[in-house]
């Protein structure tokens, strides 16, 4: 087989969009080819990132979580030892229903008692039995609780469970007796434990699919990434979360909680071999592409406020440690 | 010489032998093929294929074997410095063979000078500059060791050419010669080539065997690192599906069993009717016209990607079950059901029976449906108690392809029966397939290495087991209830 | 000496009645062929309305595609911008980048709107630029490399525009909708339309979707399906060639040569299991046999191929074993007894009997070949690729993608105009499938006969 | 030993129970049966005979509208069973088999057990009501058959498992045991020994006092022995029909004169 | 009528063509044939009559091991064909076919043309060489078995189309058109009328000159007409063996007498 001369990337799908853009743009300025970019999401990248290294290894994965202490163990163990990790920014996650519905102010604590399995009553644990949002707390809207949660498939299910749905169960004080009456272990789990009555749908697609769903079901509440809803926002009304609307600023600033950071990581050992590969790194976290007014930021990705950081890293090639 | 000229010249001589050995049989038989065991053209077929098999054969070795005895070479010809960290041993490898199709590149276009050419390592710097500016691509680290390690390569690289094309074609030649002396009268050509077939045929039906055993071998592996993780009684017995980021979760199968097989049924339910009655009104009561529209156009269904089915059970089945049946008949208000899921793979699955079981109604003797009109049957006696137990096998073949395909079916099912394991007999709730999990534990994003997405592994194991069980009822069922024609 | 006759039978006696008068038992036979009849009929036009359901919504949804709206306008490439140096030097001139040239755009347009009378009331100048597609810098980006002389010249091009500016004008982006979307606006749409009144603007068909490869997700406009084509192709003509002849050369094995003993009964068994693998599976065998083990490239046709092939092997040899079993026993007799050979016998005679039931198969097998995207997930293959792979054999080994990894792509993409190219690559598949078949049909309706 | 047979074809005229006017058969562009006036008459044992290929298998087929099942085949003309048109757009073919019974030339039993080959006829007809009653019109049909003591041990195994003349035989039961009011039967003895014959020529016989026999035969004698009309054909032309005895002493035609001199078989 | 036969039916004793020792053939359970001896001679026709089900088809698919085809069949004993052990394992069931052919029960035309049916055999036995050899060799097998002048103005249309006595010579032409050493026929003329079967007689007598003909019959005249040579099975065992002439007017088993003198057919 003939070498490759096209850079490799794979995983997170979350990442996708901004990887494409970035890989597009990167090979119309430039005389490399166009990276190719997979999607299988960040645990699939991640795995094929520490198959190895290569020519029929990827040269990058994308991920939309931090890689893990036991996925690092199994690159080193492969012959991947030098990683870089690249933070691209923050992929900010948004709650969204049907335009020509109710709005919506949420607070973490709504959530918690709207979707978790128990919920606590006057101090005592029982089964959560609401069926309308206003039950949880008067000002929210009259309106069947129907929420559309990713699947446990996604990561950005763990950021909804513990910046959401545990943050709510400390905020409602059910953390507490949650502690008390099944112990510390058991507490973080019924904490996260989502009721399972078909209030909440879990959503193993996309958020296509569940723009969908709130299109078949208008008073679904979907949980969207920012860009999806930026992209659709003529379908769909954003909700607050504790009285702060969810835009690039607010999520850069820290002001809206719900958010996550988004990273790609570089095989060191292909870099000079793989022709363009630092370019590409190079050229992804550049302000033209990553900054606040790149293509990405008007895509929807929230820029890294320490993107300057990132771009000294990335010259000079730092690997994790 | 490439390969492909190899290759070609190896054919040629087939192509020579075919003819040397038609000449030869026919000349040994004193003109008259009539005095010869087999046909001419089966002495011609012996010698082409003993020329071209062995050679190719060889030649097909030297490619696979070629790579592993270059990399050997080279490794003498890196420096043990560079070799140290062994990992990176693949990446430098690849390096000198880039560096050495660059070299040759760059030496066709005539590029650079003698000198160059001669010491390529002592002139790394420029060659590499002149290589750049011709627009030649290869990786930027190409250091003077490189490149002598790439003459290394190169000219070991052609050496093993030499030797391969002599050895190829030496091969040829001598089963050229080989098969054209055996040849007499007597000799049974037909069977030499036969037996040759049959091998060939062997050797085709033992790729399914050896998929399976890849298959086996690519899951159990995972497999046992998941057990060894998690515990197998907790997984087959558990009747919790709720896999977790931060460990602690219930990984239990059998609500994935449970959805698979309810889907399952659903979908067959419709499809095997529909289907059967779709082959049997094509086979016995359409006009030859209407068939050749009508079937074509119900295959179209197969090869409609299954994510325009997810939508259409997302956007229109679903809503339509919720709002027309669950509701009013208070079975809950899930868009995502069993339900919706099992309908719209049903329509998918419609052409898998009806056009298989078409092929076979029509297979059915004619002499069989007049024998059971002659007697004053009806067209649909004739076909239930004659012709369709007459085509059983093939029928239920039909029928086990299209479970196959609902037990294997992802997308449906995850926009029509949504993503939540449950066991529960409500057709109107949603529930989920071992396929589906399988899928979304091995493209999640959950850490690599965790058992929740080495589960994906064990899924897939057991639902080989399980069909594989299925498989097996099928067939003894099949054979027990077989009606031989003639 | 037969010993008894017939004519006192015990059994109820035969009515003998008019022809043309029915007794209720046969009114009551006949009732039933009429409802079995009636079901296969029924059976039919169920099938045929899915189909056309199917059929309706994505053609409905998917024939935008094949359009779409440009903008022509004169564009002065000011050589100040363009060419800083002066030099017409292509290096110096390659480091400005699209953005530059985006500027370029903007101002040509604005130009064009001064000159044209055309007020820019209420739109920033981002706004205005906003109306032509991203892709269009680089294109003029393109032109200018390869031409270098023009620099300095006014050209007229052609350009895409916004995929919502598209959108206004197939219907699916509305004044009221615009009203609400962040990423245009009802003045923008307004612009839009008055250039299209003054004949700048155009919507026409779009060739381009065919032979355009994918662009990222801020350029609906630009995305087509040449390389999913090109890829499909690769690896439809793969599985064709591996997976028909090496199904057929099994099922022949199988069901003529193989000794009928507890082997063959497992194999059996094991390819009709294999039909009931999860195509996944297939991916991570893929995976681990031809890349990790054999050394072929990531996202290539050639290993989505033999995936794929692998998948259809049990589709085609389970209905070319179904197809051989119905050729009646006595065909092979008469062979035999002249003489023929076994292998002669099932060449000559029973394989041209099974064809149509082998090219159903076949066809079967690769429909869903075609469609599926499940396997091609682990080999890299549902991915974003931009640069065409080469012709066969070597482009075999390129990357590239796929017709249904095009649509999986596209339906997961935030812009709702990618929706519409997901249907209009469906359409493509389709017609695509649809080639497949007619060969086979009419090969089909060569060799079938009743006997 | 031809003496019983000739006896019995004594003087009473039977009513006419088929009677077919200028009936055309075309297969595709083929001309196979050529204007064909008959009268086939209730209570009698009627004997096609005449050369291989002369469209005496395709005449037989068109009294059952068996033709229908050929795609290439069209038939004109006019064929009545007790009076009423069988190609009437009202006349259900159905209703018309199960009066008018066929055995094919070629043995086609069903690939089902033998005991279900004969019961499928009654049962569908409805002519049994329980096991008892199957069981008995299966024996009857078979003795009458000359099978049964060949198959009684092994009623349960295939018929496609029968040697040719036993699935000739076979066949044979299977129509019998529908009790049609007319029985075709083409060349039901090809493949029988003489005993076999002999007992399959009783079992018409005895038919022929309630029904209407018409059998397709190569064997002069056989149609001498059994038949008390015949009928010739030759190139798809019915050259003459009247008392078998009448035929084979005195024809009037001098094609069927060379061809029944010509007996050998 | 039988005059030229008899008198042909002469002295000179031929050799030994096929010779099968102790022939035990079993279908499944079912023991079909027993303990079977019999020296068939080159040059010679010989008949196999015998009751319907007795095992003449059953053995005589020993003869060119057709009986492989059937799973649960199984052969014992042992044949030979010019003393060579046909059941050996070195020998190919394929070139033995090609020398042994066969003439099945059951016509079974291929789908294809007539023309197609009768050159299959010459053209995979290579021996024809060109169009104008195969032209030749399908009208001399066609005209053998009488089937020429019926069908050589649609020699290209389907074999299938025929009626079933033409559908019978067709398979003679078929099997003849091979040339083979030893021809096996299974009731030739079962579905032939008096002239194509004395027609097909003469092809059998013509073929005896050169070749050793197997016929299986169950018209006894047929028997004595063609056959030199006379075997009558029962029940699967073969009862009595020897010259035609003996058998018919001199049998020694009982079997054999009151089988022929039931002769009616
Ligand atoms: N395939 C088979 N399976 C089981 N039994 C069979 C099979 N073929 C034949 N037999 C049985 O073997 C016996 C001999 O059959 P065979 O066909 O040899 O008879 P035959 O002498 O040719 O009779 P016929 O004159 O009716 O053709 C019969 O009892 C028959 O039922
Ligand atoms: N399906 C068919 N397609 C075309 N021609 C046919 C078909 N069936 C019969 N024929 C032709 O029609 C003519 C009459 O055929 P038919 O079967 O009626 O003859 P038959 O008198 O029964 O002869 P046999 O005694 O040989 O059975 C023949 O020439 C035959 O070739
Ligand atoms: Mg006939
Ligand atoms: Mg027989
Ligand atoms: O694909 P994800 O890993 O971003 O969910």
């Amino acid at each position: 087989a003939s070498a490759r001369d096209q850079i490799q990337v794979s995983g997170s799908s979350t990442v996708l969009p901004y990887a494409t853009i970035a890989a597009e743009a990167f090979s119309e300025n430039s005389d490399f080819p166009t990276p190719v970019v997979e999607s299988g999401g960040s645990s699939a990248g991640l795995k094929k990132f520490c198959e190895g290294v290569g020519d029929n290894t990827i040269d990058i994965a994308n991920s939309s979580r931090p890689i893990k202490d036991s996925e690092r163990e199994a690159c080193k163990a492969a012959g991947v030892a030098d990683i870089m990790e690249v933070r691209i920014g923050y992929d900010g996650i948004v709650f969204a229903s049907d335009i020509a519905g109710n709005s919506f102010a949420f607070t973490p604590a709504d959530w918690f008692n709207a979707l978790s399995a128990e919920v606590v009553k006057d101090g005592k644990v029982v089964k959560n039995t609401a069926t309308k949002w206003n039950e949880i707390r008067a000002e929210l809207p009259d309106q069947e609780i129907l929420a559309f949660v990713p699947g446990t498939k996604h990561g950005t299910r763990e950021v909804f469970e513990e910046k959401v749905i545990a943050a709510g169960c400390k905020e409602a004080g059910a953390a507490d007796v949650f502690k008390k009456e099944l112990g510390d272990d058991k507490a973080k789990e019924a904490c996260m434990a989502l009721r399972t009555d078909g209030k909440s749908v879990d959503i193993d697609g996309d958020y296509t699919e569940t723009l969908a769903r709130i299109g078949s079901a208008k008073n679904g509440i979907g949980v969207f990434g920012l860009s999806f809803y930026e992209n659709n926002t003529d379908k769909l009304k954003v909700a607050t979360m504790s009285g702060v609307t969810p835009s690039t600023e607010t999520i850069a600033s820290g002001d809206y909680p719900v958010s996550r950071p988004l990273f790609f990581y570089v095989k060191k050992a292909h870099i000079g071999q793989v022709p363009g590969l630092k370019e590409f790194a190079e050229f992804f976290v550049s302000d033209d592409i990553a900054g606040p007014t790149g293509p990405l930021a008007q895509y929807g990705l929230v820029s890294d406020p320490k993107l300057a950081d990132t771009q000294k890293a990335v010259a000079d090639e730092a690997t994790m440690q | 010489m490439p390969a492909i000229w190899i290759a070609l010249i190896i054919l040629a001589l087939a192509v020579v032998g075919y003819v040397l050995g038609v000449k030869r049989a026919l000349s040994l038989a004193g003109g008259d093929s009539r005095r010869l065991h087999s046909r001419t053209t089966y002495y011609g077929w012996n010698v082409a294929l003993f020329a071209a098999v062995p050679a190719l054969l060889v030649l097909v070795l030297w490619l696979i074997a070629q790579p592993v005895m270059l990399e050997r070479a080279m490794s003498g010809a890196i420096p043990e410095d560079m070799l140290s960290e062994g990992a990176n041993r693949s990446l430098i490898i690849a390096d000198v063979r880039n560096t050495a199709n660059a070299l040759s590149a760059a030496e066709q276009k005539g590029l650079l000078s003698a000198a160059e050419l001669a010491d390529p390592a002592g002139n790394a710097d420029a060659i590499k500059a002149k290589l750049t500016d011709a627009g030649i691509r290869f990786a930027s680290g190409a250091t003077p060791q490189i490149f002598a390690a790439a003459e290394h390569y190169s000219a070991s690289q052609s050496t093993g050419r030499k030797v391969i094309t002599v050895l190829a074609l030496l091969a040829a030649v001598a089963g050229l010669a080989f098969a054209t002396m055996r040849i007499h009268p007597e000799f049974r050509a037909r069977n030499v080539v036969e037996t040759f077939i049959k091998g060939l045929l062997i050797a085709c039906s033992s790729i399914a065997i050896l998929t399976t055993v890849g298959i086996v071998l690519s899951m159990l592996f995972e497999t046992g690192h998941f057990f060894q993780a998690y515990p197998w009684t907790d997984f087959f017995f558990g009747t919790t599906w709720s896999p977790k980021f931060g460990g602690g979760s219930q990984l239990g199968i059998l609500p994935l069993i449970w959805g698979t097989l309810y889907i399952s049924v659903i979908a067959l339910a419709v499809s095997v009717p529909v289907g059967l009655f779709a082959a049997i009104y094509m086979s016995e009561y359409a006009s030859s016209r209407v068939r050749s529209v009508v079937k074509p156009a119900i295959e179209m269904l197969a090869g409609i990607p299954t994510i325009v089915y997810g939508l259409f059970a997302l956007i229109t089945v679903g809503p339509m079950l919720r709002d027309y049946f669950a509701q009013p008949l208070g079975l809950g208000s899930s868009g995502s059901s069993v339900m919706t899921a099992g309908l719209v793979m049903g329509i998918m699955l419609i052409p898998f029976v009806s056009s298989l079981s078409d092929d076979i109604i029509n297979a059915v003797p004619q002499s069989l449906r007049d024998g059971a009109l002659g007697l004053g049957s009806t067209q649909s006696e004739t076909v239930r108690k004659v012709v369709l137990p007459a085509a059983l096998p093939g029928i239920v073949g039909a029928i086990l392809l299209a479970a196959s395909r609902a037990i294997g079916e992802t997308m449906i099912v995850v926009m029509g029966a949504g993503a939540a394991a449950k066991m529960n007999l409500n057709p109107f709730e949603a529930m989920t397939t071992i396929t589906v999990k399988i899928v979304s534990q091995l493209t999640g994003d959950t850490d690599f290495r965790a058992p929740e997405t080495l589960v994906a592994f064990a899924l897939g194991l057991t639902l080989f087991v399980i069909t594989l069980a299925l498989n097996i009822v099928a067939l003894y069922v099949v054979r027990k209830y077989r009606e031989q024609y003639e | 000496m037969t010993d008894a006759s017939l004519s006192g039978a015990a059994a109820p006696a035969r009515r003998h009645g008019s022809l043309t008068q029915l007794d209720e038992r046969t009114r009551r036979r006949n009732a039933a062929e009429k409802r079995f009849r009636a079901y296969g009929a029924g059976a039919i036009a169920i099938a045929i309305a899915c189909l056309a359901i199917l059929l309706f919504t994505i053609l409905s949804n998917g024939l935008g595609a094949f359009r779409q709206t440009y903008l022509t306008l004169p564009v002065a490439l000011d050589a100040q911008v363009l060419d800083p140096s002066g030099q017409r030097d292509l290096d110096a001139m390659k480091k400005v980048t699209t953005i530059g040239y985006s500027k370029v755009l903007e101002a040509a347009l604005r130009q064009t709107l001064a000159q044209n009378a055309i007020p820019e009331e209420g739109l920033s100048k981002k706004d205005i630029g906003d109306l032509i597609s991203k892709e269009a810098p680089a294109q003029l980006r393109n032109m200018v490399l390869a031409d270098p002389a023009l620099v300095g010249t006014s050209v007229d091009v052609s350009v895409l525009t916004n995929g919502r500016v598209d959108g206004f004008f197939k219907g699916r982006v509305t004044m009221a909708s615009a009203e609400k979307d962040s990423n245009t606006s009802p003045a923008q749409l307004q612009l839009a339309q008055t250039l299209k009144e003054k004949g700048m603007l155009a919507t026409k068909w779009n060739w381009a979707f065919l032979t355009n490869p994918d662009a990222s997700d801020q350029r609906p406009e630009a995305a087509g399906v040449g390389i999913a084509i090109l890829g499909s192709v690769y690896m439809m003509l793969v599985v064709l060639v591996l997976a028909v002849p090496i199904g057929v050369a099994a099922s022949i094995y199988l069901e003529e040569f193989a000794p009928k003993n507890r082997l063959t009964d497992i194999i059996e068994v094991n390819i009709a299991n294999l039909a009931a693998v999860p195509s996944i599976v297939f991916g991570i065998l893929g995976l681990a046999a031809f890349i990790n083990f054999a050394g072929l490239p990531q996202s290539a046709p050639i290993v989505g191929g033999l995936v794929l092939t692998l998948m259809t092997l049990p589709t085609i040899i389970i209905s070319t074993r179904a197809a051989l079993k119905a050729v009646p026993p006595s065909i092979r007799d008469a062979a035999l007894g002249i003489g023929a050979s076994k292998m002669q016998t099932i060449f000559h005679h029973v394989l041209p009997l099974a064809l149509p039931g082998i090219l159903t198969g076949t066809i079967i097998g690769l429909a869903q070949a075609l469609g599926e995207t499940a396997p091609l997930l682990l080999i890299g293959m549902v991915a974003f690729v931009k640069n065409f792979p080469s012709a066969p054999p070597e482009g075999l080994f390129d990357p590239a993608s796929a017709l249904p990894v095009q649509v999986y792509n596209w339906t997961q993409r935030a812009d709702p105009a990618f929706f519409e190219r997901a249907s209009g690559a469906i359409i493509v598949l389709l017609v695509f499938l649809l080639c497949m078949n007619v060969l086979a049909i009419f090969l089909r309706r060569r060799f079938e006969r009743r006997w | 030993m031809n003496d019983m047979s000739i006896m019995e074809r004594a003087v009473t005229v039977n009513e006419s129970k088929i009677s077919a006017k200028k009936v055309q058969v075309y297969y595709g562009e083929k001309h196979a049966v050529k204007d064909v006036d008959i009268e086939i008459l209730d209570k009698t044992v009627t004997a096609f005979i005449g050369p291989s290929g002369c469209g005496k298998s395709t005449f037989l087929r068109c009294i059952n509208r068996m033709n229908d099942t050929i795609d290439i085949c069209r038939v004109e003309g006019q064929i009545t069973l007790d009076g009423d048109d069988i190609y009437d757009r009202r006349v259900d073919p159905v209703q018309l088999r199960a009066k008018v019974g066929m055995v094919f030339q070629k043995p086609n039993p069903f690939p089902k057990s033998i005991y279900d080959n004969v019961a499928y006829g009654p049962r569908i007809h409805g002519l049994v009501r329980n096991k008892v009653e199957t069981d008995e019109i299966v024996e009857k049909s078979l003795r009458g058959a000359a099978l049964w003591n060949e198959v009684k041990d092994r009623l349960h195994e295939p018929g496609t498992g029968l040697s040719g003349g036993q699935q000739q035989r076979l066949c044979i039961a299977r129509a019998v045991a529908t009790q049609p009011e007319v029985l075709l039967m083409d060349e039901p003895c090809s493949a029988l020994d003489p005993i076999a014959t002999s007992q399959v020529e009783e079992l018409i016989d005895q038919l022929r006092s309630e029904f209407s026999v018409v059998i397709v035969t190569h064997s002069m004698q056989q149609a001498a022995r059994v038949s008390q009309k015949t009928a010739f054909f030759h190139l798809g032309n019915l050259v003459e029909y009247g008392d078998t005895d009448d035929i084979f002493t005195r024809p009037r035609d001098p094609r069927t004169e060379s061809y029944i001199s010509g007996k050998i078989g």
